[in-house]
């Protein structure tokens, strides 16, 4: 069995395990034991990977797997991964594993909330291995749409109208992308026998101008969930509504469904477009960026603040994207997964937080660092990887993205940079007057006085996010070479298509 | 008349078998044993079924009027498996104390539409289509109509039956059109003459009302949701699933073999039919709270969608348009079938009735789920997959932007779908529905219809089957 | 040759203990923790002293130069097969120097810290963020890459950060660790860019090659120029405002006064003798590279730092709180600094201006620190700030009179003490250089004098009785770090800092000038005479000399109402200017716009529910005339 | 024989007997009189079957057949149609359009 | 203007003017007896068309089936005096309109269609003919259509049934 396959495998069983659970206790601990599973079988993945790419094989995908579905039509389900998606894949599994941890109180329809939770996540891991453009859209459905349950029914506040805006929101972005992909695959071959296979299509050089007619699609559809601006807005109101885990995987990994998507297939299918449409997306991210950042200043609602501080951060993204050099690439791989990680903590924390103190309004809290100490280190942490702290993983993203934008030849470009850069102090201001105003001060709240710190699984959960992100923070190396060998073939269609962008370090 | 025929014409002639039989039953049983005539009326509707599955051969008898191949045949099929399940449905509403005395027309009017349909399915020229139209519309005014104490029952019964008459009207003035100016019903003869003058557009349109009206096209589609609202829930279910599913495939089927030659006419034609449906389809299915009228909207929706299909021209459009079918009677019944349960159940059949089901009812729930999400094309469900063929197959022929108002429309329709959803499962409720189980018969429909929603997805085979089988007709 | 590769514990000592403060610091006994943080800090002291005698006194200058060594390099990250990041240990003689001052006063400070900060409650979590202050800031010095110096200024910023925040609960002390971060934070911003800039023209972030003279790195430099100045000029203007935030130069000044809400030894630490001195320490780094390729920004670090010493000086004399004039005069001095540097030429006897900078950072670093601890013992002592409180502790605190006063003397610039022989060197180099700087230099020492005795005669001289706590002297473990540094701050100035640390690397002879020490060292008098008649015993005098000012000392006190624009700046422009039209937009008009799709959907679906009005006929209507409509369409307007 | 009327006159007045029924269907407020209308509806239509086949198909009966079929549906047609209606009339004591507008929206 | 033609007016004539009254006639047994006269009519324009045996089954079926049937209803379900009140205004116009339209759209494309006279031999339509066909089931045969709505009013009566059966 491919290794590939198991990563499906192993949470389908998952899910099957969970629904003939007989009581509460067992249903969690087989969700947490499926996802320890999960987690080791994509630390065997990347070990494998890195023996694999030691052993000299350069095969742009490897774990390669085709098995034939819909004949007529060339649809296969296809599996192959490279070093971004394994990557990706770790991400993942580390926040879902994080995210059952964080969710491990929850009481209401338990059962559940982990089948969906888990088939969330399902629906993440195929999207990362799937090659074929049919069932990358297929998984990517399927994880778009437990959301709609996991905030409906569990989540706070306007859960109803959130759970709503962001499911519809998210599906018309899937409705573009079908549109998109129907594009790729009727023009994916020259005599007539199509093809979804995301490989194949590489090797075609798609026209001109189908290519401007249908990148907008695609990029953009996977730009909604990549929370591009102006479609961004259902991610406030999803995040403030969701529940804790549901945030985490939500933002963490689920937001960068739409960065690898626009990278993996927009801009990696499409090149020519990519290269010349380039601008507005960049313009868009730049606005994204440095309004997100702003954007979060005047919020008073902790989520809310995390909320506007992601779009802030995806922005990063996709900027670094639109870039298209080899080191911006990189840097919003490594975006991605910093963003990921830290969001996640971040919303981990919130929830963790919330939980006790029943508020996220940072005007009814204060001085929490006293009573609950981890949490509020915890909190300090995902803060700092937020503003861009050196030894925390958010500094090597945004530097690399910043170098790498930096050397792109056109001025244009270099001004944007120094403009998404500012971020880096309004990010400032924002996180330091949240740390300020809920951890440090006198408590506000007497009750608060007497609430109790993280339980062992709070503290695993936020535990391991926080090495995930000093690992990264401190010795980038090693993830950066994990991605950047794997940009190569993207990033040689995407050059062969610049007769601007040659000057690239 | 030898066996070859016999074989070729046999879903038709088993089913007029079958009616005869249950006449006899009928008037052989007694009183207190008449409720029994449903299960045995089912168990020979299952053995006609799976004979129905037997190989055919292609052919074509009475000179022309019928025809039959393995595509038709396959369809027909599809349409079995379709009314055994609303067979299997009804039948706790048919036992019930109000029907008991009308159980055996029932079923022999069910069975009637069918033959009608089969035919209409299997007609080569406009006469057996008619008359295979009318037989498949008219019992069903009077089973619409079942309900006698019920006012809604007696006022769809009416609409349904007044607007049928009148597309026909519409409908034989086009078929009259058309034969004055090709000289012949036969759809080989027509398909051969027929050109673009505006009086054969003149007939084709008023054809295409005709059909349109029973696909429930907009703007043909206005009785649509009366009609479903106050008809028998069975019946709606049959409505909206097999009668439609039945005008869809001989639409499609006509569209692509004897005006095939004007199709750079009806395609804009379709084009503008399919925006239309899908959208008001959907514009008005966002208000409703009776689920009736909703699956109502929601079914004039679908017909939208498979519009798009037909656009696709080819094996790859009649394939899309023949699965999603299929897709569509699971689903559809799928959902139906829940309705029709509680209603069964507690009367009530109204979205907010539906508040906190999934507290009482966890099953129910999550068939009604695994249907919406179907309808609304979530994967990995089959109605994603079907769908997705759908779109593929009017992409095919480069006509993005339909998809693209086809998708999103499918966006908006997730809003409703997913209403009932957050009804189920979200909204509080101070009396739900309490827990009850269904019949046996019942149960059985709706794990039929659950395993197709499944399989019919995730078996390329069946979409592989489906398109080898349409580049036969 | 001399293996320096054990530098790197240097770094990573302070590092381990701050790893093993943090995790376990809150399950040790707080003297535990404090004597490990010490003993750890101690070793690397020991190191550092080791390394600095090897590399003056046993390594061979080459060309009678001091060499830089890269005794420790890690690539960190890899862009390209040109260009990466490397992080590691880089000696030369103004790291090694640094490394001495930095292990030096922060060792003072530990054990001081023991004594200070006993009884408190974060005793543990202090010692360790101090260990990761002093790893920072080692981390800076040693710096192989200009990366790496700015990973080093954002990691000196969080440990200043958290240590200013030392005492959260007090809402002050959160707004002044805040606007700590946030105003450096700006500044790295433009740190951020000028590296950007540098190395986007260099193609590299090395220090090596940066800063060598014969790079060709600035040879392949396009003709770029952005407003009349070269994209390099920028590039430099731009790290030295990195440089400027963190040294606290005019107009980013603002955060350090706010910052001695921190406890007072940090106050020594970092707002006195290391962190601060960090920008200076940057552009000493990139001397080279502004001395050649951006000669005009160098000369406008010569006016900034000017000013701010200048400025700085004048706020200084009229505040109270004990910690301010002294963080106050931290500005000043170390504006001093910058206008050395601004100042200096290359090389032999042109570079004095450098040296001297180094020279002053030094003897700085001591009479500074003992200042601060000396204040600390004095708050200790009384529990304010404020001098009004304060007077005639000569007689309940000898050791810290005592010392404070050699400190007084040496920031002063009297002969023999340390500043002294610095301030001369810089004074030399301004005469050199700028006519108009040197006499501003001479005026801020007169100021300083001035201010620094009006501090130390309020505070020891005076009647004051009224204590309602008798104050007492402070414990040997705060004292015996005052007389270590009291000894330091008097006999620094002998050192022949000519000789170890020069532009070039070459040392060269420096000799004291009569014509510039003895109107420096006049000036100085006059102040402290002044001072003295004012503030030896209590007198209304200042009082009426400040009401004749009227207005300017109100400016003054208020220092100048930089921290209300800024305020106006922040809450009123990015608060409720930007900030809050942003999020109004954002929920109004963008996240309006979708939900006003909805809302078109919504109403259009009830707009058009006439349509299914239920009448039979109405829908005959309908089919019909849409029958008739298609036939219209279909059969005429398209064939 | 008919030669000397053109085709043309038979369908306009075929045509317009079908318009006729169906503004009859439009208008009327009795189902019954609803019902005439159908019946003029299909009236027209068998007239232009009949037409077509005399006309320009003599050789052959399909319209005649078509018309004999649509004859009897008619009726069939009909009786389920009174059917309904006596079934309303028992409900409402009249057969007026206007009680089935009941569903609507 | 012969015969033929001046039957032709006279039958067209009474056609259009009784459809018109059938629908607009205020007293339903009257719009009734219109109706029948338009059948009959068109009866008329059969035995004119030299198809006396569908003029036969129109005069039988139609006239005597339908009508009578709806007669009967009328008697059943009406007041004979009852007079019906004027349709609102605004549906007449609508209507009117758009059976105009319709009518205009349909003429005009009848009359630009071209029309060819058959210059093929004319059957025969006699009882026998139509027999056979009705009852062949070659090409041009009618058996299967015939059986068909057989069960069409099997059906048909069935549905009839149940609705106008009396429940308990």
């Amino acid at each position: 069995m491919n290794i590939l396959s198991l990563l499906i495998l192993i949470p389908t069983i998952t899910m099957i395990g969970i629904i003939i659970s007989p009581s509460h206790k067992i249903v969690r601990l087989v969700a947490l034991g499926g996802m320890i599973a999960q987690l080791i079988t994509a630390l065997v993945l990347m070990f494998s990977y890195f023996a694999i790419r030691k052993a000299g094989i350069t095969d742009i995908m490897v774990f390669y797997q085709d098995i034939e579905w819909f004949k007529t039509l060339n649809i296969h389900y296809i599996v192959g991964v490279d070093g971004i998606s394994v990557a990706m894949i770790m991400l993942t599994s580390v926040i879902i594993f994080a995210g059952i941890l964080a969710s491990w109180e929850v009481v209401y329809l338990q059962k559940e909330f982990f089948i969906f939770l888990i088939l969330l996540a399902t629906g993440v891991f195929g999207f990362f291995i799937s090659l074929d453009l049919f069932t990358m859209f297929l998984f990517y459905e399927i994880a778009v749409i437990p959301m709609y349950f996991l905030i409906g029914i569990w989540g706070t506040g306007p859960k109803e109208y959130s759970a709503m805006k962001l499911t519809l929101m998210l599906m018309g972005g899937s409705a573009l992308m079908m549109v998109g992909l129907l594009g790729l695959y009727f023009n994916s071959s020259v005599d007539g026998h199509f093809t979804f296979n995301m490989m194949e299509i590489a090797k075609v050089n798609i026209p001109g101008n189908i290519q401007m007619y249908f990148f907008p699609f695609l990029f953009v559809g996977f730009g909604i969930l990549g929370a591009l601006y102006p479609f961004h807005t259902w991610s406030p109101d999803g995040h403030a509504s969701a529940p804790t885990a549901v945030s985490m995987l939500h933002a963490g990994v689920l937001m960068k469904l739409g960065g690898y998507g626009a990278f993996r297939v927009a801009m990696y299918l499409m090149p020519a477009a990519a290269n010349s449409l380039s601008w507005i997306f960049i313009i868009l991210a730049t606005i994204s960026v440095v309004y997100g950042a702003f954007a979060v200043i005047w919020q008073k609602d902790l989520k809310f603040i995390n909320a506007y501080a992601s779009v802030s951060h995806v922005g990063l993204i996709t900027f670094a994207l639109m870039v298209m050099n080899k080191t911006s690439l990189d840097g919003a791989i490594i975006q991605m997964i910093s963003h990921g990680l830290t969001t996640a903590l971040f919303f981990a924390l919130i929830g963790m937080i919330y939980g006790r103190t029943h508020t996220r309004m940072i005007d009814e809290m204060g001085g929490l660092i006293k009573v609950i100490p981890f949490l509020g280190v915890a909190f300090i942490i995902a803060g700092l990887s937020t503003l861009g702290l050196p030894g925390l993983s958010g500094f090597v993203a945004e530097m690399i993205i910043f170098i790498g934008a930096f050397q792109h030849v056109d001025i244009f470009h270099r001004v944007l940079t120094i403009l998404v850069a500012s971020s880096i102090v309004i990010s400032a201001v924002y996180v330091l007057r949240m740390i300020g105003k809920l951890l440090f001060g006198p408590v506000r709240n007497e009750h608060h006085l007497e609430l109790k710190d993280a339980k062992w699984f709070e503290k695993l959960s936020a535990g391991t996010l926080i090495v995930c992100l000093v690992g990264i923070g401190v010795a980038p190396l090693w993830l950066s070479n994990l991605i950047s060998d794997s940009l190569s073939p993207i990033l040689s269609k995407l050059m062969q298509f610049s007769s601007l962008y040659t000057h690239i370090f | 008349m030898n066996l070859q025929n016999f074989l070729l014409m046999r879903h038709e002639l088993l089913l007029i078998l079958l009616v005869i039989v249950i006449i006899f039953a009928e008037i052989f049983s007694k009183e207190e044993t008449k409720h029994r005539i449903i299960n045995f009326s089912i168990v020979l509707f299952f053995i006609q079924t799976v004979v129905g599955f037997l190989p055919v051969t292609q052919g074509e008898l009475f000179g022309g009027m019928f025809q039959n191949d393995i595509f038709r045949s396959t369809f027909k099929n599809i349409l079995n498996i379709g009314v055994l399940i609303v067979l299997l449905q009804s039948s706790a509403w048919l036992r019930k104390e109000e029907n008991k005395e009308k159980i055996s027309e029932y079923i022999i009017l069910l069975l009637s539409t069918l033959i009608g349909m089969f035919f209409m399915v299997s007609s080569g020229d406009f006469l057996m289509m008619y008359i295979g139209l009318e037989l498949a519309s008219l019992p069903l005014a009077a089973l619409a109509a079942y309900e006698t104490k019920k006012a809604k029952s007696a006022e769809a019964g009416i609409k349904l039956l007044l607007i049928s008459s009148l597309s026909t009207g519409i409908l034989l003035y086009g078929i009259s059109m058309i034969y004055g100016t090709t000289g012949s019903i036969y759809f080989a003869d027509v398909a051969a003459n027929f050109g673009n003058s505006s009086l054969q557009i003149l007939g084709f349109i008023f054809f295409v009302a005709g059909m349109g009206f029973k696909i429930s096209l907009v703007p043909f589609h206005l009785w649509t949701a009366d009609v479903y609202e106050g008809a028998p829930i069975g019946i709606t279910a049959y409505l909206s699933v097999i009668s439609k599913g039945a005008a869809i495939f001989i639409f499609t089927i006509i569209l692509y073999k004897v005006f095939g030659a004007i199709s750079h006419t009806w395609n804009p034609l379709i084009y503008a039919l399919a925006v239309a449906t899908m959208t008001i389809g959907n514009l008005f299915a966002i208000r409703q709270n009776n689920m009736k009228r909703f699956l109502a909207f929601s079914s004039i929706a679908q017909a939208g969608f498979i519009l798009v299909g037909i656009l696709g021209l080819g094996d790859m459009g009649s394939t899309s348009v023949v699965y999603y079918i299929l897709v569509y009677i699971f689903t559809n019944l799928a959902a139906f079938g829940v309705v029709s349960a509680i209603y069964n159940e507690s009367g009530k059949e109204n979205m907010d009735d539906y508040n906190g089901l999934y507290k009482t009812n966890p099953k129910l729930s999550l068939v009604m789920t695994l249907a919406l999400f179907s309808l609304a094309g979530i994967p990995p469900v089959a109605g994603f997959f079907g769908k997705f063929f759908l779109f593929t197959s009017a992409a095919s022929q480069g006509l993005y932007i339909l998809v693209l108002i086809g998708v999103l429309n499918a966006t908006l329709s997730l809003y409703y779908y997913l209403k009932v959803a957050k009804a189920i499962f979200i909204d509080p409720s101070d009396n739900p529905i309490p827990y009850f189980k269904s019949d046996f018969n019942a149960r059985v429909g709706l794990l039929l219809c659950v395993i197709g929603i499944i399989v019919v997805g995730f078996a390329a085979s069946i979409y592989e089957a489906i398109y080898s089988f349409s580049s036969l007709i | 040759m001399i293996d320096y590769t054990y530098t790197i514990w240097i770094v990573l000592i302070p590092l381990i203990m701050f790893v093993i403060l943090g995790l376990f610091g809150s399950k040790m006994k707080p003297n535990l923790a404090g004597i490990l943080g010490s003993a750890g800090l101690f070793t690397t002291t020991i190191l550092s002293y080791l390394t600095a005698y090897f590399y003056f006194f046993k390594a061979e200058p080459i060309n009678g130069a001091f060499t830089s060594i890269t005794a420790y390099n890690v690539e960190w990250l890899k862009f390209s097969d040109s260009l990466s990041i490397h992080l590691g240990v880089l000696l030369d003689p103004i790291s090694v120097m640094m490394l001495v001052v930095i292990t030096t006063i922060s060792l003072m400070v530990h054990i001081y810290s023991i004594g200070y900060m006993k009884g408190d409650s974060g005793f543990q979590r202090f010692f360790a963020f101090l260990s990761l202050f002093t790893f920072s800031m080692l981390g800076l010095v040693v710096s192989t890459d200009i990366i790496q110096m700015y990973i080093g200024f954002e990691m000196v910023g969080l440990s200043s950060y958290l240590l200013i925040g030392h005492y959260y609960e007090k809402p002050s002390a959160v707004a002044a660790s805040n606007k700590a971060f946030i105003v450096t934070r700006f500044a790295d911003f433009g740190f951020l860019i000028g590296i950007l800039l540098v190395s986007f023209y260099t193609g590299t972030f090395d220090f090596n090659v940066l800063t060598n003279n014969d790079a060709s790195v600035y040879t392949s430099m396009g003709h770029a120029s952005f407003l009349g100045m070269s994209a390099l000029t920028w590039g430099m203007f731009l790290i030295f405002i990195g440089g400027a935030g963190k040294s606290a130069m005019f107009p980013l000044h603002i955060w350090l006064p706010d910052a001695m809400e921190g406890p007072t030894p940090v106050s020594a630490l970092i707002h006195a003798a290391t962190m601060v001195v960090a920008g200076v320490y940057l552009v000493a780094r990139m001397f080279i590279v502004y001395h050649f390729q951006a000669p005009g920004t160098l000369e406008f670090i010569a006016y900034v730092g000017a000013f701010t010493s200048l400025f700085a000086a004048i706020i200084a004399i009229t505040q109270y709180d004990i910690k301010r004039i002294l963080a106050f005069s931290t500005l000043s001095q170390i504006g001093y600094m910058m206008l050395a540097l601004g100042v200096s030429g290359y090389g032999g006897e042109g570079g004095v201006g450098y040296m001297a900078s180094m020279f002053h950072l030094f003897t700085h670093a001591m009479f500074k620190g003992l200042l601060f601890l000396g204040a600390g013992s004095i708050i200790h002592a009384i529990h304010s700030n404020d001098l009004r409180d304060m007077g005639n502790l000569r007689k309940y605190m000898p050791i810290t009179f005592i010392t404070f006063a050699i400190a007084v003397l040496s920031i002063s610039g009297i002969p023999p003490f340390s500043g002294f022989w610095s301030k001369d060197e810089i004074l030399a180099a301004a005469f050199e250089h700028n006519k108009l700087i040197y006499f501003s230099s001479v005026l801020v020492a007169g100021l300083t004098a001035f201010y620094m005795s009006r501090l130390f005669f309020t505070v020891f001289y005076g009647k004051k009785t009224d204590y309602k706590h008798e104050p007492h002297e402070s414990s040997l473990l705060m004292t015996i770090p005052l007389m270590i540094l009291a000894f330091a701050a008097t006999f620094a100035g002998f050192i022949p800092f000519s000789s170890f640390v020069t532009s070039d690397g070459k040392a060269f002879e420096s000799s004291l000038s009569l014509s510039i020490a003895i109107p420096s060292v006049i000036i100085a008098l006059s102040g402290i005479v002044l001072a003295f008649l004012l503030y030896h015993k209590k007198s209304d005098v200042p009082d009426k000399i400040t009401v004749s000012l009227g207005f300017l000392y109100r400016a003054t006190l208020n220092k100048f109402y930089f921290d209300e624009i800024y305020l106006f700046v922040t809450r009123k422009i990015i608060f409720n200017l930007i900030s809050r039209p942003i999020a109004w937009f954002d929920k109004h008009i963008i996240d309006g716009s979708m939900d006003g799709i909805a809302w078109i959907i919504e109403t259009t679906s009830i707009k058009i529910k006439g349509l299914q009005s239920g009448q039979l006929q109405q829908y005959a209507f309908v089919f019909v005339s849409g029958t008739i409509i298609l036939v219209l369409f279909f059969a005429y307007w398209f064939i | 024989m008919i030669q000397d009327i053109p085709i043309q006159y038979f369908l306009i007045v075929s045509t317009i007997m079908f318009f006729v029924g169906i503004c009859g269907f439009l208008i009327r407020h009795n189902l019954i009189t609803i019902l005439m209308s159908i019946e003029l509806i299909l009236n027209s239509v068998n007239i232009n079957f009949l037409v077509f086949n005399k006309y320009l198909f003599p050789n052959q009966l399909q319209g005649n057949f078509f018309v004999l079929i649509v004859v009897a549906i008619a009726a069939a047609e009909a009786s389920i149609a009174i059917a309904l209606f006596i079934n309303m009339y028992r409900m409402y004591n009249n057969i007026d359009v206007e009680n089935i507008s009941e569903m609507k929206y | 203007m012969g015969l033929n033609q001046l039957m032709f007016f006279f039958l067209s004539g009474l056609i259009l003017v009784f459809s018109i009254l059938t629908v607009t006639s205020r007293k339903i047994l009257r719009a009734a007896v219109y109706l029948l006269t338009v059948l009959l009519a068109t009866s008329g324009l059969y035995f004119l068309l030299n198809y006396e045996f569908m003029a036969a089954i129109q005069i039988t079926l139609y006239a005597g089936g339908i009508v009578v049937l709806i007669i009967f209803s009328i008697l059943l379900t009406s007041h004979i005096s009852h007079k019906f009140e004027r349709p609102a205004l605004a549906n007449v116009i609508a209507a009117s309109l758009t059976g105009l339209a319709g009518s205009f759209i349909s003429i005009w494309s009848i009359m630009k269609f071209p029309f060819n006279a058959s210059t093929e031999p004319t059957l025969d339509v006699n009882m026998k003919e139509i027999g056979m066909q009705l009852m062949s089931t070659g090409h041009q045969g009618y058996a299967l259509p015939f059986e068909v709505i057989s069960i069409l009013l099997l059906a048909a009566l069935i549905s009839a049934v149940i609705i106008a059966k009396k429940g308990n």
